[in-house]
C-alpha cells in the first residue's frame, strides 16, 4: 500500500464562500486500498473538501489529480462517472422514490432502454442483505427512519465499482451493530483495492478502521498521520488546536445517584400512551431534574415515543399527566405551553428553516411561544444569540448568516440553542450529538448535566449507548416499538445488560 | 477612489438595485422617445403627467401584490384575487347605485364595509380550503377564480353598473396634497403590511412557515392559522384594489375588473425577489415590481407600440428584467471577466510533508 | 443483529394500493359524476357522449401530459396555451402560403420544443423562477400569434381536412376522431417514458429533491431542460390537434388554457411541489374537467354567470371529496 | 336543472333550440342573451343555453352535446369565424339545422348552415367613418384621429378598424395618429386615452370600437382639461344605455348602433327553419345610427 502511488491527490485547494473561507491551501492524498479518515471540528471544512472534489462546488484554487489525470469535475455526475462514489453528509436521497430505486437510480439495469423493475428490486434486496437490512424495497424511502435511510445511501455507494469511495459521516445515526456491519464491508472493499475516504466524529471509529488520518482545522490542513503513530489525545489537540483533555474528562464523568431524583410528583407521567402502528402503549415517569435515556435499536420506536410526548404525533391511546394533572398533548403548541421542548433527529426536514438566519432560527421557538404580537426585542435577541453561539461554539459566529450555509454540526447546535433559549422544563433530545465534533459533544453532555442539576428534566435519545449510560439516571429500553423495560442506572447497569435487555426483552441481570 | 468603488459594489449588490435599474432604464428610454414623458404640470391644483399616471395606475396592482407576497411567502399562491376585486367592486357599486343619495358619505362607507366583508368571507373560504382541508393552493384558489367572477356577474347581473358618487370616485381619482389619493392608499397599505410583518414577529413566522412548514410546526408555530390569515389578508388587499379599479371608472364591470391581475401580481412579487417556493419575502421589491409592470404597460401606450407586437415587447422586457437580476446570469459574466483577467499565481509555499 | 428488528413493522404491508390511492379515488369520483349525469339526462348515456369528451379534449390531454412532466419536476409551464395557439397559427399561416402539409407539420412541431428548450435553459442556467420564464414565454408566443395575423386564418389543406373530418367508428354510428388516437399514443408514450426509462425516473427524482438528485449524480440540469422541451413538444402536438379540431388558426384561441391544464394535472393527483403524480391521473383530471363541461351543457338552463359558479362549485365538490376520501383511506 | 327535456323529436309540440353564446364579456352580450331568453320564453320554444366563456373549444363541445341531445335547431354566435366545418358537418349529418347569429363563419360550404342573422361589423366601422368624413368636410388642415381598438385579434376589432379605415380614406386630411387596444373595457379605454393625450397634443377625433372604451376615455379627456364632444369629437359603436346617455348629454358625437336584441328575429327564424321553410341566407339586424339629437329622442325608450 505504501509503495503504490496515490489514486487521488488534491493540492493547494482553496474555497471561499461569501464571508467564509472554508478551505485554504489544503493538500490531501488518498491511496488505493486504504481507509483514510478525515477529521476536524464542525465547520473545519471536511464536507467542503469533499464537495469541491466531487464537483458540487467550484474549486477556487488548486488542482485535483485522479489516477494520474488532472481533473476538475463540474458536477457530481461527472465524478460518479469517473469512479468516485460518494455518500454526502445528511442523507441525500429522494424520499418520494422507493428504496430499491434510490439504490439504483441513474444506473438501473435495463433491457432495450426499459428499466427492469424486477431486477432492480431483486438486486436491491441482495445489496441491502449485505448490510444486514431486510426491508420492503418497494416501499417509499420516506417511510423509513433516518438511520435506515443512511444505510440505504451507503448501499447505493458501495454497489458501484468505484475507485474512490467517500463516506461523509455515514455512521452518525447508526448504532454499534450497523457500524460493525459497515466496517466489515469497508474492509472488504479496501482489500479489493478501493480507496476509502471516511469522515467521522467518533474517535473509536477512526481508530477502529482508518489506516491514516488527515486533520483539518478552520479550513486549513493540520497534517496527515498514520493512525498508529497518532495517540488519541494528540489527535484531539490537533483538531481543536489547544491542549484539552476532553476525552479524559468525559471518561471520568460519574454516573449520578438515582433515588434523589425520582421521588415526588413526576413532571410528566404517561399512562398507556400509544399510537397504532407507531408505538405500543407505554407508561413512563419523568421527574424534574431527571435524565431518562431511551435505548433501542434502529426503528425500535424511540423517536416515536419522543414525538408522542411532544404532541408532534397524536396519541390514540392513553393520556399524559403533567404536574399531577391530566393534560391534553395533541399539538406541539400545547406541549411547548407546558414547558416541553423537542429537538428532532431529522434536522433538515424537521429542524432548521434553511433560508432564515442563525438568529431567527434560534429564537423561533421562543417567538412562537410569545405569540406574534410580541416580538423578542432586538437587544434580547443579540444577548441570547451571542450567549449560545459562544456556549456551543457555533461557527461562523455571525448571527445573520443563513443557517443553510452552516456546516451540518453547527446547524445541529443552532437547533439545540433554539430549545435551550425557551428554558424548557422537559427537554427531549433526539440524537442531539449526531454529527457533532468531539469538543462540542463534550459541551453538550456537560450541558445536559447542568440542565438536570438546575432542575430541568431531559429525555435523552442516542444511538450511542455509552453516552446514554453516562448521562441518564434511568434508561428506558425500546424493542420492536414497545417499551420493554425501565432500568435504574445504578452500579449494576452497563452496556451489556442493556443490550441483553434489548435482545430478550427483559431487564434481568 | 477605493471607497467609491466599494460603495458602488455595495450598491450593486443590493437586492433592489437591478430591478430599480430596469425601472430607470425604461423611464430613460421613454424620455428619449418623448422628452415630455417626465413632465409634470400643475393643473387645477393637481399634479398632472405621465409619472403621476403610472403611480396612480399601479396602486391597485401594488395592493394586490402586497397580499400576494404574503401568500407566496408561505409557499402558496392566490389566483382568486382578480375575482375578489371584481366581487368587491360589484358589491360597492351595487349598494351605492341602489341608494337614493349616491353622494352621501355614509352610503359609501356602508358600501365599502359590505364589500370588504364580502371579500373577507372569500378570503376565509380560500384560507379554509388551503389551511384546514389541505387542498393545494393553486387549485383551492382556482375554484374561486372561476366561481368568483361568476359571482361578480351575478351581483351586477352581467351589466356594467355605472354610479355617480363623488366620495366613492375619490378613492380612484381624488387628490390629496396635489397627488392622487390612490397613491396614498397604496402607500398606506404597504406601510401597514410592512409594519404588521416587520414590527411584529408575523413576518418571521410567515417566512418560517414558508421555509419549512414541518419545522415551524415543531417549533410551536400554528402554521395553519398563519396560512389561513395570509389568504384573508390577500383578499382584503384585493378588495381595496377592487375599490380603486371601479372608482377609477365609476363603474363596476364584473367581467373585466381585475382580469388577469393575479398574473401581474405574481410577476411583481417574483420580480421583487420573493421566491415562489416560499420563505423570504420582500415588500419593497414587490412595490418596485408593480411599478415596473405598470411602467411597462404605460410604455407600450406611450411609445404607441402596435397592439400586435406589444406582447412581444413585454416578453422581451420581462426576460431582460429577470436575466439582469438573476445571480446565475451575473455570475456567468463575472466568471468570464475573471477568467480573462490573469489569475493569481498558484501558491508555491510548500507545506511540511507529513509521513505517508 | 439490527436486521431482525427492522424487518418487522412494515415489511408485509401491501404498498401498492396506498401509492395509487389518490388516482383510484379520483377514478371512483369520476364514475360517480358520470353516473349522476346518466341519471339526470337521458341522452347522457349515449356512448358518443363519452367519446365526445375525448374528441373535444384530445388536445387538452396532450398538453396536460406535457405539463405533467414539468410539474413532476416541481416546475410549472404557463406558456402552454399560447404555444398551442402559436403552433396552430403558424400551421395555418404556412398552409395558407401554400407549403406542403408534411413540411408544415415538421416546422410546427419544431417551434414548440425549441421555445421549451430555451425556457428550460433560462430556468436551469440562469436560475430564474420557472413561473416568470414561462410567463414571458406565454407573452412571447401570444404576441407571435397576433404578429402573424390578427384575424383567424382558415385551413383548407386536404390533409388537415381529412384528419379533421375522418371518423373512426362502429356501425352504430359512434366514432372518435384521429386526434383521439394521437392523444392516446402520446399518453402511452409518456406513461412508458415516465415509468420505464432513466429519464422518466430522473424526472421523479428531481421533483422529489433536486439537490439530492444532483448529489446522487443524476443529470438534473439536462432533465430540467428536457421536461420543458417535452412540454413544448406536447403543446406543439396539442396545437396541431387543435388546428385539426378547428381547421383554423386563431390568435385568441386557447387563452387561459394553461390554468385548465394545470388544474387537470393537479386534480389527477400530482403535487405541485413535484415528485408525485401519474400520467393516468392526468388523463382522469382532463376527463373530470370534460365531464363537468358536458354536464353543464346538458343542463342548458344556466345563464353565463351561473355557469361559472356551477363549474367552480362542481370543481370544489370534486376536490373536497377527493381529498376527504383520500385522507380517510390513508 | 334536472330533467331531460331535450331530445324527443317529433314527440310533443314544443320545439327545442340549442343556443351557444360567446360569453358574458360585456353589457352588450348580456343584453343579447337576455333578449334571446325572453324571446324564447315568449315564443314557447324550449331553450338549451350554453355559455362558452369566450372559447371556441367550448362552443364546439356545446354543439356536439346539442347534437347528442337531439335538439331541433342549433343557433350560436361564433367566437371566431373559422374552424366550424367539422362540427357543422356533424350537425348536418344528424339532420339538425343551424342558424348563425351575430357573426358569420367562413365555411366554403354554405349548406352547413341555414342562415346568418346579425349585424355587420365592417359596416358599423364604415358608418362611423362616413359620418366623420361628412362632418369634417369643411376642415382644411389635417384632422388627427386616435383609435381605441377592441381586444387585439378579435373579429369586431378587426372589422370595425377595417370599415372605418376604408371610409375615411375618402378624405386625405383625416389621419389616424395613434391606434391602440383598450380591450373593450372602460379602464382600458381610459388608461390608453391618458397616454394618447400626453403623446399627441392636438387630437381632434376619437374613434372607439365600443361605447365602454369611449366612456373610459371621456374621463381621461376631462381630466386633461379638454371638453369631450367639443374639443375632441367622439365616435363610438354599440349604443348601450350609458353611451346613449353620453351622446344625449353632448359628450359623444356619434354612435353607430350594434343591436343586441336579436331574440325575436331569431325565434321566428328558428320556427321557420324547423318547419322546413326557406329562409334568406343573410338577414341583417335592424340597426341605425345616432346623432346627439336622435339620441335625446331615443333615450327614453332604450331597453338596454
Ligand atoms: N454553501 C455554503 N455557503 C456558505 N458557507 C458555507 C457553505 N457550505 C459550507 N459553508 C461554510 O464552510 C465552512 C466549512 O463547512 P463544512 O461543511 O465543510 O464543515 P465540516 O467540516 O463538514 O463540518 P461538520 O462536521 O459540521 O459537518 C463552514 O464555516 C460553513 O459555514
Ligand atoms: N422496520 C421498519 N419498517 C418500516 N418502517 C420502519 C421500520 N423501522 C422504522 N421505520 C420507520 O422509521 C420511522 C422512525 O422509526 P422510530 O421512531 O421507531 O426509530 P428510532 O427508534 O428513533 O430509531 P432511529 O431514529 O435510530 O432510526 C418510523 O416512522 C417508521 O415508520
Ligand atoms: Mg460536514
Ligand atoms: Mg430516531
Amino acid at each position: 500500500m505504501t509503495g503504490s502511488r496515490p489514486v487521488l491527490t488534491m493540492t493547494g485547494i482553496s474555497k471561499a464562500f461569501p464571508g467564509v473561507r472554508a478551505l485554504h491551501d489544503v493538500d490531501f492524498r488518498l491511496f488505493p486500498g486504504e481507509v483514510h479518515a478525515l477529521m476536524g471540528e464542525n465547520g473545519a471544512g471536511k464536507s467542503t473538501l469533499i464537495k469541491v472534489l466531487t464537483g458540487v462546488h467550484h474549486i477556487d484554487e488548486g488542482t485535483v489529480t485522479l489516477a494520474g489525470d488532472q481533473t476538475a469535475f463540474t458536477s457530481p455526475m461527472q465524478a460518479a462517472a469517473a469512479g468516485v462514489s460518494t455518500v454526502y453528509q445528511e442523507v441525500n436521497l429522494c424520499t418520494n422514490l422507493s428504496v430499491a430505486e434510490n439504490v439504483f437510480i441513474g444506473r438501473e439495469p435495463r433491457r432495450f432502454g426499459a428499466v427492469r423493475w424486477g431486477e432492480v428490486r431483486r438486486r436491491a434486496r441482495e445489496l441491502l442483505a449485505r448490510l444486514d437490512l431486510d426491508i420492503d424495497v418497494s416501499a417509499p424511502l420516506g417511510s423509513y427512519s433516518l438511520a435506515v435511510q443512511q444505510m440505504i445511501a451507503i448501499a447505493r455507494s458501495i454497489d458501484v465499482r468505484a475507485r474512490v469511495l467517500i463516506l461523509d459521516e455515514p455512521t452518525s445515526s447508526l448504532d454499534a451493530g450497523e457500524v460493525a456491519q459497515l466496517f466489515r464491508i469497508m474492509r472488504q472493499l479496501r482489500d479489493e483495492g478501493i480507496a476509502i475516504l471516511f469522515v467521522t466524529h467518533f474517535l473509536d471509529q477512526a481508530y477502529g478502521i482508518a489506516d491514516r488520518i488527515t486533520v483539518l482545522r478552520n479550513g486549513t490542513l493540520v497534517g496527515e498521520y498514520r493512525t498508529e503513530e497518532l495517540p488519541q489525545l494528540s489527535l484531539v489537540e490537533k483538531m481543536i488546536g489547544k491542549e484539552l483533555d476532553v476525552l479524559a474528562r468525559l471518561d471520568r464523568q460519574p454516573r449520578r445517584p438515582v433515588a434523589a431524583r425520582s421521588s415526588g410528583t413526576p413532571l410528566v407521567e404517561t399512562s398507556d400512551l400509544g399510537r397504532k402502528g407507531a408505538v405500543a402503549p407505554f407508561s413512563l415517569r419523568i421527574h424534574p431534574g431527571e435524565v431518562v435515556g431511551l435505548a433501542g435499536l434502529l426503528g425500535s420506536g424511540r423517536t416515536e415515543v419522543a414525538r408522542l410526548l411532544f404532541g408532534a404525533d397524536r396519541a390514540d391511546d392513553g393520556h399524559v399527566t403533567i404536574d399531577g394533572s391530566r393534560t391534553p398533548l395533541r399539538t406541539p403548541v400545547q406541549a411547548i405551553g407546558r414547558g416541553i421542548g423537542f429537538c428532532s433527529e431529522n434536522r433538515r426536514a424537521e429542524g432548521i428553516v434553511p433560508e432564515l438566519t442563525v438568529r431567527e432560527n434560534m429564537i423561533l421557538a421562543m417567538q412562537a411561544a410569545r405569540g406574534w404580537a410580541r416580538p423578542v426585542p432586538r437587544r434580547r435577541q443579540d444577548e441570547l444569540v451571542e450567549r449560545y453561539v459562544n456556549a456551543l461554539g457555533i461557527r461562523p459566529a455571525g448571527p445573520d448568516v443563513p443557517v443553510r450555509n452552516l456546516s451540518g454540526g453547527n446547524q445541529q447546535k443552532v437547533l439545540l440553542a433554539r430549545w435551550l433559549i425557551t428554558e424548557p422544563r422537559l427537554l427531549i433530545l433526539d440524537e442531539p450529538t449526531r454529527g457533532i465534533d468531539i469538543g462540542a459533544k463534550a459541551e453538550i453532555q456537560k450541558l445536559v448535566v447542568e440542565l438536570s442539576d438546575g432542575g430541568t428534566a431531559v429525555l435523552f435519545i442516542s444511538a450511542e449507548l455509552e453516552e446514554v449510560l453516562r448521562l441518564s439516571h434511568r434508561v428506558a429500553v425500546m424493542r420492536d416499538r414497545t417499551m420493554v423495560a425501565q432500568l435504574d442506572n445504578d452500579d449494576t447497569l452497563d452496556a451489556e445488560r442493556v443490550m441483553r435487555t434489548i435482545a430478550d426483552g427483559t431487564g434481568r441481570r | 477612489m477605493s471607497t467609491a468603488t466599494h460603495r458602488l459594489r455595495r450598491l450593486t449588490s443590493h437586492r433592489l438595485f437591478w430591478p430599480a435599474l430596469v425601472l430607470v432604464l425604461m423611464i430613460v428610454a421613454n424620455t428619449i422617445h418623448r422628452p415630455g414623458f417626465l413632465a409634470v404640470e400643475v393643473n387645477d391644483g393637481r399634479l398632472y403627467g405621465t409619472p403621476i399616471d403610472i403611480l396612480r395606475l399601479s396602486a391597485p396592482l401594488i395592493l394586490v401584490a402586497l397580499g400576494m407576497t404574503l401568500v407566496i411567502a408561505t409557499g402558496g399562491i392566490d389566483l382568486s384575487v382578480g375575482s375578489v376585486c371584481a366581487v368587491s367592486g360589484a358589491v360597492v357599486c351595487l349598494h351605492i347605485g341602489r341608494s337614493p343619495d349616491q353622494n352621501s358619505l355614509s352610503t359609501v362607507l356602508t358600501a365599502l364595509a359590505l364589500a370588504l366583508g364580502a371579500a373577507l368571507v372569500l378570503g376565509m373560504w380560500n384560507g379554509v380550503l388551503v389551511a384546514v382541508v389541505g387542498i393545494q393552493p393553486i387549485i383551492a384558489t382556482l375554484i374561486l377564480m372561476v366561481a368568483g367572477r361568476g359571482l361578480a356577474q351575478l351581483i351586477t347581473e352581467g351589466q356594467i353598473i355605472t354610479i355617480n358618487s363623488g366620495p366613492y370616485r375619490a378613492i380612484g381619482l381624488g387628490h390629496l396634497l396635489t397627488l392622487p389619493l390612490a397613491i396614498f392608499i397604496a402607500l398606506a397599505a404597504a406601510l401597514v403590511v410592512a409594519a404588521l410583518t416587520r414590527r411584529t414577529a408575523l413576518g418571521l413566522i410567515v417566512e418560517s412557515v414558508g421555509g419549512n412548514a414541518e419545522a415551524s410546526r415543531l417549533a410551536g408555530i400554528r402554521s395553519r392559522r398563519v396560512i389561513f390569515l395570509v389568504y384573508v389578508v390577500s383578499a382584503a388587499c384585493a378588495a381595496l384594489a377592487g375599490f380603486m379599479i371601479t372608482a377609477n371608472v365609476s363603474s363596476a364591470d364584473g367581467n373585466a375588473a381585475g382580469l388577469w391581475i393575479e398574473l401581474d401580481a405574481i410577476l411583481a412579487v417574483a420580480i421583487g425577489g420573493t421566491s415562489l417556493a416560499g420563505g423570504r419575502f420582500f415588500l419593497g421589491g414587490t412595490v418596485l415590481g408593480a411599478l415596473i409592470i405598470q411602467t411597462l404597460t404605460t410604455t407600450v401606450y406611450a411609445m404607441n407600440i402596435s397592439p400586435q407586437t406589444s406582447l412581444l415587447f413585454k416578453a422581451v422586457v420581462v426576460i431582460a428584467v429577470c436575466l439582469i437580476q438573476s445571480p446565475g446570469f451575473r455570475a456567468r459574466f463575472h466568471h468570464r471577466r475573471r477568467r480573462a483577467a490573469p489569475g493569481p499565481a498558484a501558491p508555491h509555499r510548500k507545506k511540511e510533508q507529513v509521513p505517508a | 443483529m439490527s436486521g431482525s428488528s427492522l424487518a418487522t413493522a412494515r415489511a408485509w404491508r401491501p404498498t401498492l394500493p396506498r401509492r395509487h390511492l389518490p388516482v383510484l379515488v379520483t377514478l371512483a369520483l369520476l364514475l360517480v359524476m358520470y353516473g349522476i349525469g346518466v341519471s339526470q339526462y337521458r341522452a347522457f348515456s349515449n356512448v358518443q357522449v363519452v367519446l365526445n369528451v375525448f374528441i373535444d379534449n384530445g388536445f387538452l390531454l396532450v398538453v396536460a401530459v406535457g405539463m405533467t412532466f414539468v410539474i413532476l419536476t416541481g416546475g410549472i409551464d404557463l406558456s402552454v396555451g399560447s404555444v398551442v395557439a402559436m403552433t396552430a397559427m403558424v400551421s395555418a399561416a404556412l398552409l395558407q402560403d401554400g407549403l406542403p402539409a408534411a413540411l408544415v407539420l415538421v416546422i410546427a412541431l419544431l417551434i414548440g420544443p425549441a421555445l421549451g428548450f430555451l425556457m428550460g435553459c433560462a430556468i436551469h442556467f440562469f436560475d430564474i423562477q420557472p413561473f416568470i420564464v414561462t410567463l414571458a414565454g406565454m407573452f412571447f408566443a401570444r404576441g407571435m400569434c397576433t404578429f402573424i395575423s390578427d384575424a383567424s386564418i382558415p385551413i383548407t389543406d386536404g390533409f388537415w381536412t381529412a384528419m379533421s373530418q375522418k371518423r373512426i367508428g362502429d356501425p352504430a354510428g359512434n366514432f372518435v376522431s384521429i386526434s383521439v388516437l394521437i392523444a392516446f399514443a402520446v399518453v402511452l408514450a409518456a406513461a412508458y417514458l415516465l415509468a420505464y426509462t432513466r429519464f422518466g425516473r430522473t424526472v421523479y427524482a428531481v421533483g422529489g429533491n433536486s439537490h439530492s438528485a444532483l448529489l446522487m449524480g443524476l443529470p438534473v440540469g439536462r432533465t430540467r431542460i428536457a421536461v420543458y422541451t417535452v412540454s413544448g413538444l406536447c403543446s406543439a402536438i396539442g396545437g396541431i390537434l387543435l388546428s385539426f379540431y378547428t381547421l383554423s388558426g386563431a390568435p385568441l384561441i386557447a387563452v387561459g388554457m394553461e390554468l385548465d391544464v394545470i388544474a387537470a394535472v393537479v386534480i389527477g393527483g400530482a403535487v405541485l411541489t413535484g415528485g408525485s403524480g401519474y400520467v393516468f391521473g392526468t388523463v382522469l383530471g382532463v376527463l373530470v374537467l370534460g365531464v363537468i363541461q358536458t354536464l353543464i351543457t346538458f343542463d342548458g338552463s344556466l345563464n353565463s354567470w351561473w355557469t361559472r359558479i356551477v363549474i367552480g362549485g362542481l370543481l370544489f365538490a370534486f376536490i373536497l371529496l377527493q381529498r376527504l376520501i383520500g385522507i380517510r383511506f390513508k | 336543472g334536472n330533467s331531460d327535456t331535450g331530445g324527443d323529436p317529433g314527440g310533443d309540440e314544443t320545439m327545442t333550440l340549442g343556443f351557444s353564446q360567446v360569453g358574458a364579456e360585456s353589457g352588450w352580450r348580456t343584453a343579447n342573451t337576455t333578449s334571446i331568453k325572453e324571446a324564447a320564453a315568449e315564443a314557447g320554444i324550449e331553450l338549451k343555453f350554453d355559455d362558452a366563456q369566450q372559447k371556441q373549444e367550448n362552443q364546439i363541445k356545446a354543439i356536439r352535446n346539442f347534437i347528442q341531445q337531439k335538439v331541433d335547431v342549433i343557433a350560436f354566435s361564433p367566437v371566431v369565424e373559422s374552424g366550424w366545418d367539422t362540427v357543422l358537418k356533424e350537425a348536418k349529418d344528424a339532420g339538425i339545422p343551424v342558424i348563425l347569429t351575430d357573426r358569420a363563419v367562413d365555411s366554403a360550404d354554405k349548406s352547413l348552415y341555414k342562415t346568418f342573422l346579425g349585424s355587420d361589423f365592417v359596416k358599423e366601422g364604415r358608418l362611423a367613418g362616413e359620418w366623420l368624413v361628412q362632418n369634417t368636410a369643411s376642415a382644411t388642415g389635417p384632422v388627427n384621429i386616435v383609435e381605441l381598438q377592441g381586444t387585439t385579434g378579435s373579429a369586431p376589432a378587426n372589422d370595425r378598424k377595417k370599415g372605418f379605415a376604408e371610409a375615411i380614406a375618402a378624405n386625405p386630411n383625416l389621419k389616424i395618429v395613434a391606434s391602440q387596444s383598450g380591450d373593450f373595457t372602460r379602464a382600458g379605454g381610459k388608461q390608453v386615452m391618458e397616454q394618447f393625450l400626453k403623446a399627441n397634443p392636438d387630437i381632434d377625433v376619437l374613434f372607439a370600437h365600443n361605447d365602454d372604451m369611449g366612456l373610459g376615455a371621456l374621463e381621461a379627456i376631462t381630466a386633461a382639461g379638454r371638453t369631450p364632444g367639443k374639443d375632441i369629437l367622439i365616435i363610438t359603436i354599440d349604443a348601450v344605455r350609458d353611451g346613449m346617455q353620453a351622446l344625449a348629454d353632448g359628450r359623444f358625437n356619434f354612435i353607430a348602433e350594434c343591436s343586441p336584441l336579436l331574440g325575436p328575429q331569431l325565434m321566428e327564424l328558428a320556427k321557420k327553419v324547423h318547419a322546413g321553410e326557406e329562409v334568406p341566407a343573410r338577414i341583417e339586424t335592424q340597426e341605425t345610427t345616432f346623432t346627439q339629437q336622435q339620441a335625446k329622442e331615443a333615450l327614453p325608450n332604450r331597453r338596454y
